[in-house]
């Protein structure tokens, strides 16, 4: 243990503390920008860079940032003498000098860092006029550049590259003149961005923002000739009422879909259902391969991936085009449940699919562009035709003049709307394969299974393995999340799999869905995302139902309408195909 | 390729090489040293100068005493030649001419090493070349 | 993502520059060092090469370029020039030297002449300070230079 | 082998090599065998002679004749009058500027009188590219003494007893570096040289690498068995390439005699050398950035700690030296730290190299002991201000250093003496500037090469001194104003508090330094919108003294922008809306009639 003096205020703590997590536990604020860390899923972001939190030491020449110093025993730290304010007032005022000054419009008033930073501080004017950056603007489907507003914190090229290693950005440039990019200046949907919107998620500032879609909404519940049909995701009701000042953790379902019914919705159904029907039919995909591998077919592969995740989808079609026989084909639920709502439901009321407005509400960005493939898409209008965030629903609720708080709950409508415990936890890091195991094992032995709390694929570990014994046969799973585990399973299989893994799911996001780069800002704070897991876990426990093929309306609708999973009718609109969308080199 | 397998054979090594340096390291220091200027014009050549230059370096290599050797232009003395300036660190330089082999001995063992005068000294009436 | 096209010898070069260094990443900027060599400049579609050889994103790699000065991703003139702007260079007057030849090849630094004879950047310090102010074309160094000089030596390559 | 009579030397440096020194030693081959001498005299390409002003340098040996700017059609001269008959070349004889008398040898010229050669010792003296003219100047042996006469702690204890300090900028003890990294243990630990010498105007540890690279192969081996490590990196600039061909023939020549490689001279000792190429990036000579960008990464320095004796290349424990520091060990183990230690002044030791640079006489590189004054470096070394103009500032340090006047000619220079008159040491710089040169105009010089080598990692240098840059050319154009001065410095003050590196650190010492000592000149700027130096072309307007123009029309026939109007043979006038100030008038009018207001 080391002793030390901060702001005279006598602390203990452990060796290799930093000033700043010292200063933290003592109850002392030093603010910070560019410093971003998630504590326990191993993403630390400290280059350092912003001098925002810098200190004076007694005894040291120059201030020190406290993010990146070390204590030591008898240090003595001030973090507001009268020297340190002048100086992270005079950077802050640096940052703001080449910053655009258009709060008032931008998107992320209200929840920007810096502007948090500078009303701390009491900065009121700034003394430096000079120029200032000015980029061309960009934006993908899903994610908005806007590089004006960036202030090199490095959060999103961490992300990119240590944690996805997706690698589409890159510090560029050097000086006044560097900032985060993709190679060449090129558009953001040139490179290799699998859309994860990560980036977003931890932008201090509004340079990376997500496609907003709510007027879309807007207009097409305002339209009279459309039926609009909304599905929430799993992970939406966890997150979705700390937007409305609920604690992190809040379980908002029934509110959420009273919400979603006065917004003009005409029905208000659950991707819940549609993600017991993945079950369905990956759990059976699964059972399937292993059957034939078994009985030797060398065209089989194993393992299988889940495919559910969007960002991981364009991961995998990125950088493993060799591999990809390897994933599930099951379309995701958003995508299967667009499928179902035009084909199956449409018919059902009598809507014509092009009068149909399917509507997603996603933690997700990555789901928006995967609406937009155009696999999805039957004579060029798509199964689902906008894909808002959780955030997005939150704003258009309150624009609506509507507060969730006041809201009674209510159920979703029949019939997409009846779920499951194994949905709920699709949201969670393993829910996926939970969810598949507690079907695919009763499915494969015809037993019973006794519990059904898999705990070894619960937590927040960045890969987590198991072998389940499916009376006698075991079968090995892996569980990862961020697209830099992934990659080194997905290489560990292209070398052989000598671990023999039977199936693997991936989640590109920090825990999930729960971390979904659409969900409320957590500015690094984890132990929301670690509230969102508990919630989830507890709303699966509190379901009557908790195994996917238990599902009364999934059973009714394979007798009505698909036969069985992985028939003729679910291959037509349940499953879907991979493209090798790498890089080519061609000889001129 | 030799390798240097301990500090003794580098120094060995350097022993080896140093003559080969000896021309620019003495120049360093050539006022604590002998200097020796062979009268190297045409004249001088002809009456085998350059012979009796390459002795003298040797015989002072076998000596051990470190002397720096220029050459010079004609000093005026085309009677007396091969001719040869001595400056030895504290006197005067004195002018030898028809230096042979035998002289030159002399010059050493008696003039250099034990400030004996030998023959064959011209009067000092010639201008220092280097004005 | 989009295909990079590039002629077959290029790429070979490339490829093999690339392999001795065993393709590791870690000997990107000797890799680019060997490569701008070979061509000249860092063309996007070379930088892709690398990275794919290297196996590391390609932003990555321009991350690099558009760092050190000493890459550059515009093709030079046949007889580049380029002034030393160096403390010693910079106090004998370097600067008028400078705006003389923007002025006599009417391009700025960075740019090429239309005829691609020429191209104008500045560097710091050579290491002649000795003859300040100093121009280098293409290897050979002129020192001691005023303003009145610059048409000569514009002149001296024209011909 | 033949037994040469007469040795040659040629320097080539890379400012003689771009005077045709290359020329010159072929021609003075040609000559000599035309003459049937090749064999009776030697002629040899050595490093720099430090006295670049008169380059091409020639010398001749053993008389120790010096001669100054020989050109390649003076070969001949040279061996039909010096060698052949024995008569010096008068006029390629050093002339001194004192009293006009020619000086042969170097010894007696201003130049050299004051300079103690250390680190320079055998440049200009011997073969950098022959490795036995090292080994028998002793090359080698500070290696061959240490393996087997010192244990590695013997050798740290010498070099913390000699006192050395780092010479690249910081000051920081050499024997304490090594030793932080002689204690963290690994499997690897690496020796680094930072050869990324990237001052404007700074060229001293090019000179040792081009004309003494053997001196830094032996150091770094010493260096490695000092701290245990196995292998060297040399980062050396891509800019350089003399410097690094010279290297890298001196590696292989060091492999084959088996003073690299395995098991050196039966110690049992491993030692090998790799060179890396710099890609042009000034904070590289930052050691955490240097590392990175030998990583293959983008050269950004990280926060210290942790130092790279505990975690540096690949996170291994690395010792990182720069040239110069380098080239001192040797001559310190041979020698003894008590020889060494003699030298200097109470905190700094030995000997510092400086490229002496600007409106000086003698330009070129100098190596004096520490605590020599200003003034003799300048009057004596430097021969004093060129054209006999008065001096007005020397900058030591570089974009790092500050600027120096006339009430600090008298300091002794060392590391702390420079910290405290707001400047520093660096890597040696030190540029001398006349009354011609503006101080508003020197800081927005410095602030400009800043800005453009700042990484951009930290706020406090990718935007303040983008900041201090922008305040600087208002000055300059005469729109600033007293606020401007004091948020310049307050600017200035914080930059220096807050930023992440060395280098940002120091980046406001050219401005601090000259508001410090040139207050004066900036509220002349401000106020009097005056720049007395005449640089600044804002504030400048062009006249024609009507009593002293003939009417020749030479100004009116070079003015790029036809400003000057008037009949032949009449006075001229110049329209100051048109004037765009590029002084190609004065340069022209030979009757002194053009003015600066």
């Amino acid at each position: 243990m080391v002793k030390l003096t901060i702001d005279n205020k006598p602390v203990e703590v452990a060796e290799g503390t930093t000033i700043l997590k010292a200063a933290r536990q003592a109850g002392i604020n030093i603010p910070t920008l560019c410093y971003f860390e998630l504590d326990g899923m191993k993403f630390e972001n400290k280059p350092g860079g912003c001098r925002v939190c810098v200190v004076e030491v007694e005894g040291r020449k120059n201030l020190a940032p406290a993010c990146a110093t070390d204590v030591m025993e008898g240090m003595v730290v001030h973090t507001h003498s009268a020297r340190v304010i002048n100086a992270r007032k005079t950077v802050v005022e640096l940052i703001l000098s080449d910053h655009p000054n258009d709060c008032l419009q931008c998107s992320k008033s209200g929840d920007c860092e810096l502007q948090t930073l500078a009303q701390k501080l009491g900065i009121r004017e700034i003394p430096f006029k000079g120029e200032q950056s000015t980029y061309k603007k960009d934006s993908t489907l899903s994610v908005e550049r806007d590089m004006d507003k960036c202030i090199m914190c490095r959060r999103c090229e961490t992300m990119c590259n240590k944690i996805q290693s997706v690698g589409a950005l890159s510090a560029v440039n050097r000086g006044f003149e560097a900032v985060v990019s993709p190679a060449f200046d090129q558009p953001l949907g040139e490179s290799s961005c699998i859309n994860c919107g990560q980036c977003v998620q931890v932008c201090p500032v509004g340079a990376l923002s997500l496609v907003d879609n709510v007027a879309d909404v807007m207009k097409a519940i305002a339209d009279p000739t459309k039926t609009v049909v909304v599905q929430t995701a799993p992970a939406v009701r966890v997150a979705l009422g700390e937007e409305f000042g609920m604690e992190p953790g809040s379980i908002v379902t029934g509110k959420m879909a009273a919400a979603l019914r006065r917004l003009g919705f005409n029905y208000v159904f659950d991707t819940d259902w549609s993600a017991d029907l993945t079950i369905m039919e990956e759990g059976t995909e699964l059972l399937g391969r292993i059957g034939k591998v078994l009985a030797g077919d060398k065209t089989a592969k194993l393992p299988i991936f889940t495919s559910c995740c969007p960002g991981w989808v364009s991961f995998y079609e990125k950088n493993f085009p060799d591999m990809l026989e390897y994933p599930s084909t099951a379309k995701s639920p958003q995508q299967m449940f667009g499928a179902v709502a035009k084909n199956y439901f449409a018919e059902k009321i009598g809507v014509k699919r092009e009068d149909m407005v399917v509507v997603s509400i996603m933690p997700c960005l990555a789901k928006k562009s995967e609406a937009a493939r155009e696999e999805f898409k039957v004579n060029g209008n798509p199964d689902v035709d906008f894909s808002l965030t959780t955030r997005e629903l939150a704003h258009m609720i309150k624009q609506c003049n509507l507060n969730l708080n006041d809201m009674p709950s209510e159920d979703f409508d029949s019939p997409l709307g009846e779920s499951t415990g194994a949905a709920v936890i699709f949201g969670a890091t393993g829910g996926v394969m939970e969810a598949a195991v507690r079907t695919a094992y009763e499915v494969f032995t015809k037993k019973k299974l006794d519990n059904i709390d898999f705990e070894v694929l619960r937590g927040f570990d960045g890969v987590k393995t198991a072998t389940v014994d499916f009376a006698g046969t075991p079968i090995n799973v892996a569980v990862a999340y961020g697209l830099n585990n992934a990659r080194i399973i997905m290489e560990e299989v292209r070398d052989g799999n000598p671990r023999g893994f039977h199936a693997v799911e991936v989640m590109a996001c920090p825990g999930g869905c729960i971390g979904g780069a659409g969900q409320p800002y957590h500015h690094g704070d984890s132990s929301i995302i670690r509230k969102r897991m508990e919630a989830t876990y507890r709303e699966d426990a509190g379901k009557p139902i908790r195994k996917s093929h238990e599902n009364p309306s999934i059973i009714a609708i394979y007798k009505e309408y698909f036969g069985e999973p992985c028939g003729h009718k679910s291959h037509e609109l349940l499953h879907t195909h991979y493209f090798d969308r790498s890089k080519k080199i061609e000889k001129e | 390729m030799t390798k240097v397998k301990s500090l003794a054979d580098l120094k060995a090594m350097r022993e080896k090489f140093q003559s080969n340096l000896d021309v620019r390291e003495k120049s360093n220091n050539q006022e604590e040293m002998v200097q020796i200027k062979v009268a190297m014009a045409t004249c001088g050549i002809a009456s085998g100068a350059k012979q009796i230059m390459e002795y003298m370096m040797e015989k002072a290599d076998a000596m051990k005493i470190r002397v720096v050797f220029t050459q010079t232009g004609c000093m005026g003395y085309c009677h007396a030649e091969p001719t040869i300036e001595v400056k030895v660190p504290g006197r005067d330089p004195l002018v030898f001419g028809h230096v042979d082999n035998k002289k030159a001995d002399e010059i050493f063992e008696k003039y250099i090493l034990n400030n004996e005068m030998v023959d064959g000294i011209i009067p000092v009436n010639y201008e220092v070349i280097d004005k | 993502m989009a295909t990079i096209k590039l002629s077959e010898s290029k790429i070979k070069t490339i490829k093999d520059i690339c392999k001795s260094f065993d393709n590791k990443s870690g000997e990107v900027i000797n890799v680019l060092h060997q490569v701008q060599g070979a061509f000249g400049y860092l063309p996007a579609e070379v930088q892709e090469v690398v990275a794919m050889e290297l196996n590391m994103p390609v932003a990555q790699v321009y991350g690099i370029v558009s760092f050190y000065s000493f890459f550059t991703m515009q093709p030079k003139g046949e007889h580049p020039i380029s002034i030393c702007l160096g403390t010693a260079c910079y106090v004998r007057g370097a600067e008028k030297v400078l705006d003389e030849f923007k002025r006599q090849l009417n391009i700025n630094v960075g740019e090429t002449t239309k005829d691609g004879k020429f191209s104008l950047n500045c560097l710091r310090c050579v290491g002649a300070c000795g003859l300040a102010p100093v121009v280098m074309v293409g290897d050979k160094v002129y020192g001691r230079l005023t303003p009145d000089n610059v048409k000569d030596i514009i002149a001296e390559y024209n011909s | 082998m033949a037994k040469y009579k007469m040795h040659v030397l040629v320097c080539g440096g890379t400012g003689c090599k771009a005077s045709q020194s290359a020329q010159i030693v072929e021609n003075l081959k040609a000559v000599l065998t035309e003459n049937g001498l090749q064999d009776e005299v030697q002629v040899i390409t050595t490093g720099c002679f430090g006295f670049c002003e008169k380059g091409p340098i020639v010398k001749m040996m053993p008389d120790n004749t010096f001669y100054t700017q020989v050109k390649p059609e003076d070969a001949r001269t040279i061996v039909e009058e010096h060698i052949i008959k024995g008569r010096k070349v008068t006029n390629l004889l050093y002339t001194d500027p004192e009293n006009n008398e020619h000086v042969s040898d170097s010894k007696h010229m201003g130049f050299y009188k004051k300079q103690i050669r250390i680190a320079l010792r055998n440049c200009g003296f011997i073969d950098p590219e022959n490795i036995d003219e090292s080994i028998s100047r002793g090359g080698y042996e500070a290696l061959g003494k240490c393996l087997s006469e010192m244990k590695p702690e013997d050798v740290i204890q010498e070099i913390k007893l000699s006192g050395l300090r780092g010479r690249g900028g910081g000051g920081f003890p050499t024997g304490l570096k090594w030793e932080i990294a002689s204690k963290n243990h690994a499997d690897q630990k690496y020796v680094v040289c930072n050869a990324d010498e990237g001052d404007p105007g700074a060229f001293m540890d090019r000179s040792i690498m081009e004309g003494d690279p053997h001196s830094i192969i032996e150091a770094m081996a010493i260096c490695g068995y000092a701290i245990g490590a196995t292998k060297g990196l040399v980062y050396i600039r891509a800019e350089y390439p003399l410097a690094i061909d010279r290297l890298q023939i001196a590696i292989k020549q060091a492999r084959e005699y088996g003073l690299l490689g395995q098991d050196i001279m039966g110690s049992g000792f491993d030692f090998d050398i790799e060179l890396r190429y710099g890609a042009g990036a000034f904070v590289c000579g930052e050691e955490t950035a240097l590392i990175h960008s030998m990583e293959g990464k983008r050269g950004e320095p990280t926060f210290k700690p942790p130092f790279p004796a505990v975690s540096g290349y690949l996170g291994k424990p690395t010792n990182v030296n720069n040239v110069e520091t380098f080239a001192n060990i040797p001559v310190i183990i041979t020698k003894g730290a008590d020889w060494f230690n003699k030298i200097g002044t109470e905190k700094s030791k030995g000997t510092k190299v400086f490229a002496l640079a600007g409106q000086i006489n003698n330009v070129g590189l100098i190596e004096v002991p520490m605590g020599i004054t200003l003034r003799e470096v300048i009057y004596e070394i430097g021969g004093g201000i060129k054209d006999g103009k008065e001096f007005k500032a020397v900058q030591t340090g570089g974009p790092s250093g500050g600027c120096l006047t006339k009430k600090h000619l008298d300091t002794p220079i060392d590391y702390d003496n420079l910290i405290a008159a707001g400047s520093m040491m660096g890597s040696g710089g030190m540029v001398v500037m006349d009354e011609t040169s503006c101080m508003v105009s020197i800081a927005k010089f410095y602030l400009e090469f800043t800005c453009e080598e700042s990484c951009g990692k930290c706020t406090p240098c990718r935007i303040g001194n983008k900041r201090l840059c922008e305040m600087l050319t208002k000055i300059s154009k005469g729109n600033g104003t007293m606020e401007d001065l004091y948020e310049l410095r307050n600017l200035a003050a914080v930059i220096k508090d807050t930023a992440l590196c060395g280098l940002g650190q120091t980046s406001p010492n050219p401005v601090l330094s000259t508001l410090d000592n040139f207050w004066d000149e900036y509220v002349e700027h401000v106020v009097d919108k005056k720049c007395r130096a005449g640089v600044c072309k804002s504030l400048m307007s062009y006249e024609i003294d009507q009593t002293k123009c003939v009417g020749c029309t030479a100004c009116a026939r070079n003015c790029p922008v036809g400003a000057i109007k008037g009949e032949k043979k009449m006075p001229h006038t110049i329209d100051p809306a048109v004037c765009i100030k590029c002084g190609a008038c004065i340069e022209r009018c030979k009757f002194g009639a053009i003015s600066i207001k």
